[in-house]
């Protein structure tokens, strides 16, 4: 399969297009900000905690069909989680797109986001969301 | 002019036969010439500037020296002296923000830009204002992209002490009528400030005859290396001004608690410049007058003709900038719905080099009312072929991207 | 270590075989592979880094952030994200100078610089006080040219709030004891600014180790082209600084009216960077490391031991700077009644090349109660048989000078 | 001869240590300041002056032998000349050590720092004086 048809699947389209966690929360738990100074992209992020557990994550921004995707796939990935298991899960993200590792199970529909490592000048709108997620969490 | 048998200069192009590089708007290939002035300079007469008695570093001081006879040539003045050497075009302007706005700024003091410009020539001028309590008001542009001259005569009926505007925008492609900007500016009492980092690489630039006061160059822009452009100003407002960055060879008297500073263009070149790369620069430019400004000129906009006509038959692109002869070689477009990023990825991957982003230019783009445009741009060494490709490209992507359009 | 094998990595030896270059305080001769890694970029992998989304423009961005992680490591500090690029150690003298005055400097402030600081290290801080109302201060030297710590303490006593000290005098080749000095300042409240210009060049350094909040280096005198130098700092008090200078590159959101910034290092990095002389002097780190810093570092004691000695036997000639282990590759030399560049020009004139004047260090010749002097210093290619012959033409100036000798 | 004898002929070092006008007016008509930044060479003139007839010259300063022997040999030389005169003689100097001409007669004295043409680092050396009379009489 070629770079381009490996990087922008279906799904990318479908959540580029017709998100499911894209909003605001009114009354977030945790905010954070995230910017890719390289290419303008802007990204808010909302998360809800309940005790140690992610109830509800949002966002909002601007960007291109691999940073939004992205953020809607975390968003939902990671509600239910706890904050541990929400790191976790960025860490075997990151280590799929920066490092290019296989994509791990655990990742289900991120899994499209893989092609994102053959694209070094992408691979920081594909993490954007999840920077922010990490300082949320943090 | 053959770009054909220009290619052939440019090595880069041997080692990526098929790259279609439509990127020297963010920063141009170097022909032979220029790498090879470096090369030999580093291997047989290097030896640091100024202060050096013997032969080597007499001769560095030379090549040095005649480096900014060579660069006020290509301006059009014939005093060296009028050129100082900076790392970029944005260097250039913090030198001048900061020394006009420590000379000429004050409490409620106006700063005036357009809404075109580059974030180089916008940045300093708010640090600067900040700093003395003056304000930044910009010129608007038409729905053409032009500036608005009516607004431009009302704004400077507010008497801005700075008038800091573009030769050529590095977005819509946009050739402003420098000479006349800088007549209405002068009769308003403001010092003429020009972004030359788009103008002196593509077309025949003169300095006194635009009627600027400052002229401010991006070397990497004009074939020459990285680190090094000339940044020129008027002998009598060079006096006038204090340094900028201070250190080493820029000073007359140093004590503990105090100093003073050397005439210019001395003054404001502190520390050991990058001589070298100066050295490189002068070889840019001693290359493009060797091709010819004007044919450069003529050639760029042959090619955005050519583009402008091409593009316009690519279903649902919408193409920026104005249509006509006040237009140098930047295309910038977008297909909506579609993503810049997402647009540039496809089009590098099918091996046609450009840029996607706000290219350093928010308020223009929020003007434009985009996030984010993909430019392609060219040069001399740009082939109508490789416009014709950029097309194809596009039309490909329009199929590939097609359920994504808005 | 031996010189006569590496002197043949040095292609400016080739050009110049009978050159005695005596010189490198001034500025660094470059070796073949900075020159072909420098020339190799720019043939086959230049573009604009950041912001492309191509793959030249990809593979020069990571040439450029693969060249930020081994200044790094050079440094002794895993984290490239703390060096800044700048063109040479003035640059990052202001950038230190400015950032560090707007966010700590107040009125009645002190700034703690030393008698030995080169002008680099001076005039900013000067300027930075002056905008602040805050003032200077200098540790004196003792007359063996060494810092008089017992006036160190009592000065830290005046809680500076930045000490900014050279790691080794390019005048006296006084090596301070920099993490004692760091330990000291610290413990006074002070932030620790290290000139390493002529550190990092000759002894194995780790920032970490030395204690310092900041150490700015000086590229082209490590075997580095002219235009790029690597500017250390803390990541917690790079966070805390704003921007020097403006403009593209380093923002985050811009109005016409204001700007926000991008974290560190972008935020210190406005405009197009060096990038391609960062790759070379990523190449001269890789060369010093290949050679090891502390075969270079004993090198130059040895060559330095070799000419204090030799310049003891010359009659009339004063040797400025310290007798000892603490003490590096520049030695300054005066004979009374004639003047350095007389001197420094009959130097040149036999094939030595060596430099005179005040070395940008004014207070520092008030204070050894001469206008100016006449400087060797030695590197990693100089050989014993270049110092024996400094010597011996030291011996035949004396003879040609004799009547004006006083 | 070799450009070291050439250089430092007698009556340059005779000039540097013997200097004959070196000092300060009390009264001067005119006075400007020469400085070398390349070197640190400092020197300030003091310039007499009868209506369009240079009366006095004198320096002060702090340079090598090269500036200072320039220094002095200038202020002899343009004593009792008018103004004009003066601005020629500096012509002609310069001429010789900026450009390499051979020493034209009017130069007399001066003529021994024609050397300096080939050693373009002490070029500036050999001018301070000169650009200071310049700008004294302008
Ligand atoms: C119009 C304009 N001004 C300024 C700049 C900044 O140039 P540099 O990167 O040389 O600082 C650019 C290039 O990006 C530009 O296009
Ligand atoms: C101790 C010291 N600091 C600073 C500098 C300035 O270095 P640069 O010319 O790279 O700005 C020098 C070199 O001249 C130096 O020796």
């Amino acid at each position: 399969m070629g770079i381009l048809e490996d990087l922008y699947q279906e799904i990318i389209l479908t959540r580029y297009k017709n998100p499911r966690r894209r909003g605001r929360l009114e009354n977030p738990t945790r905010t954070a900000g995230g910017h890719n100074p390289a290419c303008g992209d802007q990204l808010e992020l909302f998360v809800e905690l309940d005790g140690d557990r992610i109830r509800a994550v949002r966002y909002q921004g601007e960007g291109c069909a691999v940073s939004q995707a992205s953020a809607d796939l975390m968003a939902e990935a990671v509600e239910g989680k706890t904050v541990a298991e929400a790191r976790d899960l960025a860490e075997r993200f990151k280590a799929m797109v920066v490092e290019g590792a296989p994509p791990d199970p655990a990742l289900g529909d991120l899994a499209a986001l893989s092609g994102v490592a053959r694209l070094p000048s992408r691979v920081k709108c594909a993490t954007l969301a999840w920077h922010a997620l990490e300082e949320a969490l943090s | 002019m053959d770009p054909r048998a220009l290619r052939r200069d440019f090595p880069v192009f041997e080692a990526h036969p098929d790259l279609v590089f439509l990127d020297s708007a963010a920063s141009a290939q170097k022909p032979r010439s220029v790498i090879e002035a470096l090369a030999r300079f580093y291997q047989t007469a290097y030896a640091n500037v100024h202060r050096g008695s013997y032969p080597l570093s007499e001769a560095a001081t030379e090549a040095f020296e005649a480096a900014r006879a060579t660069l006020a040539g290509f301006l059009g003045t014939p005093d060296p002296d009028e050129v100082v050497f900076v790392r970029n075009a944005t260097e250039g302007m913090n030198l001048l923000a900061h020394a006009l706005g420590e000379r000429y700024l004050g409490e409620g003091d106006t700063v005036l830009v357009t809404e075109m410009e580059h974030h180089a020539n916008l940045v300093p001028w708010q640090q600067a204002a900040r700093r003395k309590g003056a304000r930044i008001r910009a010129v608007p542009i038409t729905d053409q992209g032009r500036l608005d001259l009516a607004a431009l005569d009302r704004l400077l009926g507010e008497e801005p002490r700075i008038f800091a505007f573009t030769q050529m925008s590095n977005v819509l492609g946009t050739v402003n009528p420098v000479a006349e900007l800088a007549e209405r500016a002068h009769r308003a009492g403001a010092i003429v400030v020009v972004d030359g980092a788009q103008g002196a690489p593509h077309l025949p630039v003169n300095v006194r005859a635009l009627g600027a006061d400052f002229y401010v160059t991006s070397g990497h822009k004009m074939l020459g290396p990285t680190g090094a452009s000339a940044l020129w100003g008027r002998r009598e407002l060079w006096q006038e001004l204090p340094p900028f960055l201070t250190g080493g060879g820029m000073i007359e008297r140093v004590t503990i608690e105090e100093s003073t500073f050397a005439p210019p263009p001395t003054r404001f070149e502190a520390g050991t410049p990058a001589f070298a790369e100066a050295v490189g620069l002068a070889a840019a430019a001693e290359y493009l007058i060797g091709v010819g400004m004007d044919r450069v000129w003529r050639h760029d906009r042959e090619l955005t003709r050519r583009a402008l006509a091409a593009l316009s038959e690519v279903p649902d692109l919408r193409v920026f900038g104005p249509q006509g002869e006040d237009r140098g070689g930047v295309v910038s477009f977008a297909f909506p719905g579609v993503h810049a990023h997402d647009l540039a990825t496809f089009l590098g991957q099918k091996g046609v080099a450009v840029r996607s982003g706000h290219h350093c230019a928010q308020p223009l783009h929020r003007r434009l009312g985009v996030a984010a445009t993909t430019r392609a741009s060219f040069y001399l060494y740009n082939t109508e072929e490789e416009v014709d490709r950029l097309a194809a490209v596009l039309h490909e992507a329009r199929r590939f991207f097609a359920s994504w359009i808005e």
